[in-house]
């Protein structure tokens, strides 16, 4: 969870990554964000996100994130 | 129940189809006919004197290049819509209506043997040697009448029973080919 | 069949009362039939694609769910037995192969019906151009739609693919989803996901949603009727001349265009939308008062909703996660820069998207131009995003001001309008020549001086289109502050239909619809 | 409020709704009517006929050539005889005949007389004139005959019939005549003769244009057996004429046919033009469009000929001992002299005729 964190405080993105569960259904993060943030997460666990995965309920929070990437990493 | 249903359904359908086929097809007449009226005579033009005008073109600039007409005559229709505006001049006469907010020439005839068109064309010739003078032009022939035909105008020549030139005019092509 | 004429008015009329008597199991089948009358009226031909679009997206997604269904029952029958986790990984992989293949097939037949039709005379122009050569261009009609439905089935094959959905096993449901003819003319671009449980339910008359329903058919009309084919005279006279209209009325048919495509197209969307609630079946919203948007990245999730996210969700987000720009932009950020590498695959998808977006409303090069300028300028913005973050965050005050937000507010539009100039003049050369003479002919005196009149509008006809913006202005910003206007007057009752008996007066005398007014479709319609 | 009244409310304001927007359509649908009380007064003739209070012995049908040219009120004074010319502009055959099984069904003409100019015209022509024709008509079969049988490829039957989804777009040129006419009308003829008192001579007239085709239409000649029939089964003798009106051009072609047809059906074809010496008329005088239409004087001369042939040859009786009728057609020949008096009145003082015609149109 630290490391998801540190990842995305680290893009400079105007979100309030720790408590926020809607980032994606209330618009906090745009497009171009979510696709930042897919390439920052593939290169720094070594996945690949298929499109399939890009959906609200995958980005909505860190939280979500980090179940994806586990199981993803999982597979 | 179901099937019936279905069946019903397929019936309207099919029905329903029948109806609207003719829909389809005419609604895609009407955007040939939206075409635009310029002048597109390519030899089909009329010269007197030094003036050579032709069909649809904008009345104006021809009249006044004619000079004044011999007579002129206006045939309204019933209850004012739109006329015919007829402008006599030796030998010939011009046809003028208002075509899409502007006035146009829409019909040139030949009116007695004291001129010709400008292939030489004359009321009185033998057909087959006026026919020798448009040579180069395509017609086609409907019973006496012979229609030659370039761009948006039209060019007929009508044979009488002695076998010669009984009129000849211009006038605008139907542009539903 | 137009959403003007008086035909689709009685076609609606005989199908809502039909819907509303026959047993409810057999509604979806009504509206099946109904989309097949209604396409028919378009030709035969054009049935014909929509059917083989339908077969091939049906077989496909089925033959996809036997083999995940396969795969399922398998691996659970095997679950902790013989194979090893490396073996039920490569069968899986196997499997999935096999669906990746239909998948790309029934992509390719889908979507190749459509690039055939739409673009072989696009292609043949250019080729043509390029080498000289003399092919001549084909004289394909267009089916109805074709843009639309295809969107919205190779939507439900992906998703199918991605197993976001189950497969219709129901050909005649996927026919109905494929056809649903409210959504055919000029979308929304639906999803499966969404219409599946609506559009299928067996629905009982709701007094509210059908008023409501036909309330919202009466405003779309309104904004068409009254509004957008009233303006269409005067955009398209001025769109026409390029060359006689030149500086202030560029700028002139630019605004005037953005009112008549607005109240065009969120019009058609209206009587859309209106038409399937009086069915009983939820369509989700395609605008959300874009001209309010304070940028072109919002402004694009509010206008044409359902075609902003059907680019991002099956173009945009494949595209950035595609292997292969991973990889270079990967090695972009250790070879060029890191920042740059970073930024490689959001720019190359952001591009690419943009240029087929504007690809898909139209085979030239002007709406290519467009879609490429679109994506500049929300790369611009990005760009700029630290500037303008340190900006907003000195001048709190101001940024948070009323007037600051009308002047993002209008920044937006007027770019939106300049960019919209292409759609106007389609042709790529004479629309920035015409954008150029709005800075350098200042021939407003001539405009004001009564040459407006001369457009085929007279100063009532003026008068009644600014009358109808400022009411459809005041009814956004009534929904911006409050939502939705029908529920506020559904409380007062005689109030309601007291409106309503205005608007419905108002659209009947000031409507451009009869003799003297012909025609007019949908612009959305050609895309 | 509790939900149930707040639906029950609604109920009744849905009903009220709809009551007061189908009273809106109507009465806008009366005001933006063109009225054509003056200027273009031919609109406004098929609806006068319903005033009629007697009937008529002689019915005329057709276009211009019949309401500009010949005069009831003459064909009275001369031998008594009661006509009316259901006349309209451009009125096409298949009109014609709509409006004559109207007329059946209100009275028992022993004469009917129909024009054969319109013949040319195979296929509906044009919506305005149209209109001019049909929107007169009260709601009946024969209306709706009529409209099917009329209407060009853009017109909609549901305009005819409410009348506001046609005209709604003069909300903007409506005037005060509008308004002052929207549930009564003048009449602008008399027994359906549209009176011109002016003259323009005839100069000369154009050479006839070359046609493509000669032969008269199927759909004509389907219609005028039908009006033959029509007036077999209600005991009138049917009459075909051609006016003789010089322009627009009637061609022998057509008149070969229309001779041929009537000799093999057993009908009466009179061609007037024919006979235009015998009956006197001087182009100079006798018309106010130079060849076109008869004026009042034409006309005159014109009613006189075709009367003498109507009470000689076709016995259509002389009604003037009948109290009733002569009460009727007294009035009828003073409003006539009285806009004969009123026209040469404006052309004494303007040079033209200001309030019957469009304006100077010389």
């Amino acid at each position: 969870m630290e490391e998801i964190l540190d990842i995305l405080n680290g893009l400079g993105l105007d979100a309030d990554f720790e408590h926020c569960t809607t980032l994606i259904d209330d618009g906090i993060l745009e497009s171009l964000d979510i696709v930042t943030i897919i390439a920052e997460l593939s290169d720094a666990f070594d996945i690949t996100i298929p499109a399939r995965d890009i959906v609200p309920e995958n980005f909505n929070s860190a939280e979500a994130m980090l179940n994806m990437v586990n199981r993803l990493l999982d597979e | 129940m179901k099937k019936f249903i279905a069946i019903i359904l397929a019936v309207l359908c099919v029905f329903a189809l029948c109806a609207c086929g003719n829909d389809g097809g005419s609604s895609d007449n009407d955007a040939n006919k939206t075409a635009e009226y310029k002048p597109d005579y390519g030899e089909l033009y009329y010269a007197s004197g030094d003036v050579k005008f032709g069909i649809l073109d904008p009345a104006a600039d021809v009249l006044s290049a004619l000079g004044e007409p011999d007579s002129t005559f206006e045939s309204n229709s019933c209850a004012y819509q739109g006329k015919d505006k007829f402008y006599y001049y030796d030998g010939f006469e011009i046809l003028v209506n208002d075509v899409d907010g502007t006035e146009r020439i829409t019909g040139i005839t030949v009116a007695d043997d004291t001129v010709s068109n400008p292939q030489g064309v004359k009321i009185g010739m033998k057909i087959d040697e006026a026919l020798a003078l448009m040579d180069g032009i395509e017609y086609a022939q409907s019973g006496d009448t012979y229609k030659f035909t370039v761009g948006s105008t039209l060019f007929r020549i009508q044979a009488g029973d002695d076998g010669t030139v009984a009129a000849a005019e211009y006038s605008v092509a139907a542009n539903d080919k | 069949m137009l959403f003007t004429s008086y035909g689709f008015i009685a076609f609606l009329a005989v199908l809502f009362v039909l819907y509303y008597l026959i047993p409810k199991r057999f509604q979806w089948l009504l509206l099946l039939a109904a989309d097949i009358v209604f396409y028919a009226c378009a030709g035969w031909k054009g049935l014909c694609f929509m059917a083989a679009t339908v077969v091939v997206s049906w077989a496909a997604t089925n033959l996809m769910g036997a083999s995940l269904a396969k795969q399922k029952s398998f691996l659970k029958s095997d679950e902790g037995k013989t194979l090893e986790r490396a073996e039920r990984k490569a069968y899986k992989k196997q499997c999935e192969k096999h669906r990746k293949v239909i998948f790309v097939l029934a992509l390719v037949a889908d979507l190749g019906i459509l690039a055939a039709l739409k673009y072989t005379n696009f292609l043949i122009t250019n080729v043509n151009a390029l080498f000289s050569a003399d092919i001549a261009a084909v004289d394909w009609v267009l089916p109805l739609g074709i843009s639309f439905y295809t969107f919205q089935t190779v939507s439900y094959v992906i998703d199918v693919y991605w197993e976001k959905v189950e497969p219709e096993k129901n050909i005649l449901r996927v026919a109905l989803f494929t056809s649903f003819f409210p959504l055919l003319i000029q979308g929304p671009i639906s999803r499966f996901g969404d219409l599946k449980d609506t559009l299928f339910a067996e629905h009982k008359a709701d007094f509210k949603q059908i008023s409501f329903g036909l309330q919202r058919i009466l405003w779309g009309y309104f904004k068409k009727l009254v509004i957008a084919d009233r303006l269409l005279a005067a955009v398209t006279a001025l769109c026409g001349d390029p060359l006689t209209y030149t500086g202030a009325y560029v700028f002139i048919g630019a605004v005037l265009y953005a009112a008549e495509l607005y109240a065009d197209f969120t019009g058609g969307i209206d009587i859309t939308i209106g038409v399937a609630q009086v069915l009983g079946i939820k369509v989700k919203e395609n605008f959300i008062r874009p001209y309010f948007s304070r940028n072109i990245a919002e402004y694009w999730r509010r206008w044409h909703i359902s075609m902003g996210t059907w680019f991002k969700d099956y173009i945009f987000y494949p595209l950035s996660v595609a292997p292969w720009l991973l990889k270079l932009s990967k090695s972009a950020r250790k070879k060029i820069s890191d920042g740059f590498g970073r930024k490689l695959s959001v720019y190359v998808s952001t591009i690419v998207t943009w240029f087929l977006t504007g690809l898909w409303h139209g085979a030239a090069w002007n709406f290519v131009v467009w879609g490429l300028l679109n994506a500049f300028f929300i790369l611009l913005a990005e760009e700029f995003k630290p500037v303008s973050q340190r900006f907003r965050a000195k001048h709190e005050r101001l940024v948070s001001g009323f007037g600051y937000r009308v002047f993002e507010t209008l920044r937006t539009f007027l770019l939106m309008c300049s960019l919209r100039v292409l759609d106007c003049y389609r042709d790529v050369a004479v629309s920035f020549r015409a954008l150029g003479t709005v800075f350098t002919d200042f021939n407003w005196g001539e405009v004001f001086s009564g040459a407006l009149l001369q457009l085929g509008l007279t100063s009532a006809d003026y008068l009644i289109a600014a009358v109808g913006v400022v009411i459809m202005f005041a009814v956004s910003c009534i929904q911006e502050k409050h939502g939705s206007v029908r529920e506020v007057l559904w409380e007062k009752p005689v109030l309601c239909y007291a409106v309503f008996f205005v608007l419905a007066v108002a659209v009947l005398t000031f409507g451009a619809y009869g003799v003297g007014y012909d025609a007019t479709q949908f612009i959305y319609n050609q895309f | 409020m509790s939900k149930k009244s707040n639906k029950k409310l609604h109920i009744i304001c849905l009903a009220v709704f709809t009551v007061l927007l189908c009273a809106a359509v109507w009465l806008l649908g009366r005001i933006t009517e063109p009225k054509y009380m003056s200027g273009v007064l031919e609109g406004a003739m098929t609806q006068e006929y319903y005033n009629e209070e007697n009937s008529h012995d002689v019915i005329f049908v057709g276009d211009c050539e019949v309401y500009e040219n010949f005069s009831p009120v003459t064909m009275w004074e001369e031998h008594g005889i009661t006509s009316y010319i259901r006349g309209s502009a451009q009125q096409l055959i298949w009109q014609s005949y709509y409006l004559l099984e109207e007329v059946f069904e209100r009275e028992s003409p022993k004469v009917v007389v129909y024009n054969v100019q319109s013949m040319k015209y195979d296929a509906p022509q044009s919506e305005a004139y149209n209109r001019m024709t049909l929107d007169g008509m009260p709601l009946s079969k024969h209306k709706l005959d009529a409209i099917k049988a009329s209407m060009t490829e853009n017109e909609d039957m549901i305009s005819y019939l409410i009348p506001f989804l046609r005209y709604h777009s003069r909300w903007s040129e409506l005037t005060d005549e509008d308004f002052e006419y929207a549930f009564r009308r003048d009449s602008v003829t008399i027994a359906g003769y549209l009176m011109r008192a002016d003259v323009e001579p005839m100069t000369k007239l154009p050479t006839a244009p070359v046609l493509d085709d000669y032969t008269i239409g199927d759909t004509c000649w389907e219609y005028l057996d039908k009006m033959q029939k029509l007036c077999d089964a209600n005991g009138a003798t049917l009459i075909l004429i051609k006016s003789p009106s010089l322009w627009p051009h009637w061609y022998d072609q057509w008149d070969e046919q229309i001779s041929d047809y009537a000799a093999e059906h057993g009908l009466d074809y009179i061609n007037l033009l024919d006979v235009s010496d015998d009956i006197g008329i001087d182009m100079q005088t006798d018309t106010y469009d130079a060849g076109l239409h008869l004026n009042i004087y034409g006309a005159e001369k014109l009613s006189r000929y075709f009367a003498d042939i109507l009470a000689g040859r076709y016995g259509v009786p002389d009604r003037s001992e009948d109290e009733t009728i002569a009460a009727d057609w007294e009035n009828k020949c003073n409003a006539y002299y009285e806009l004969l008096a009123a026209q040469n009145a404006e052309l004494e003082e303007y040079g033209y005729l200001k309030s019957w015609t469009l304006g100077d149109e010389k």
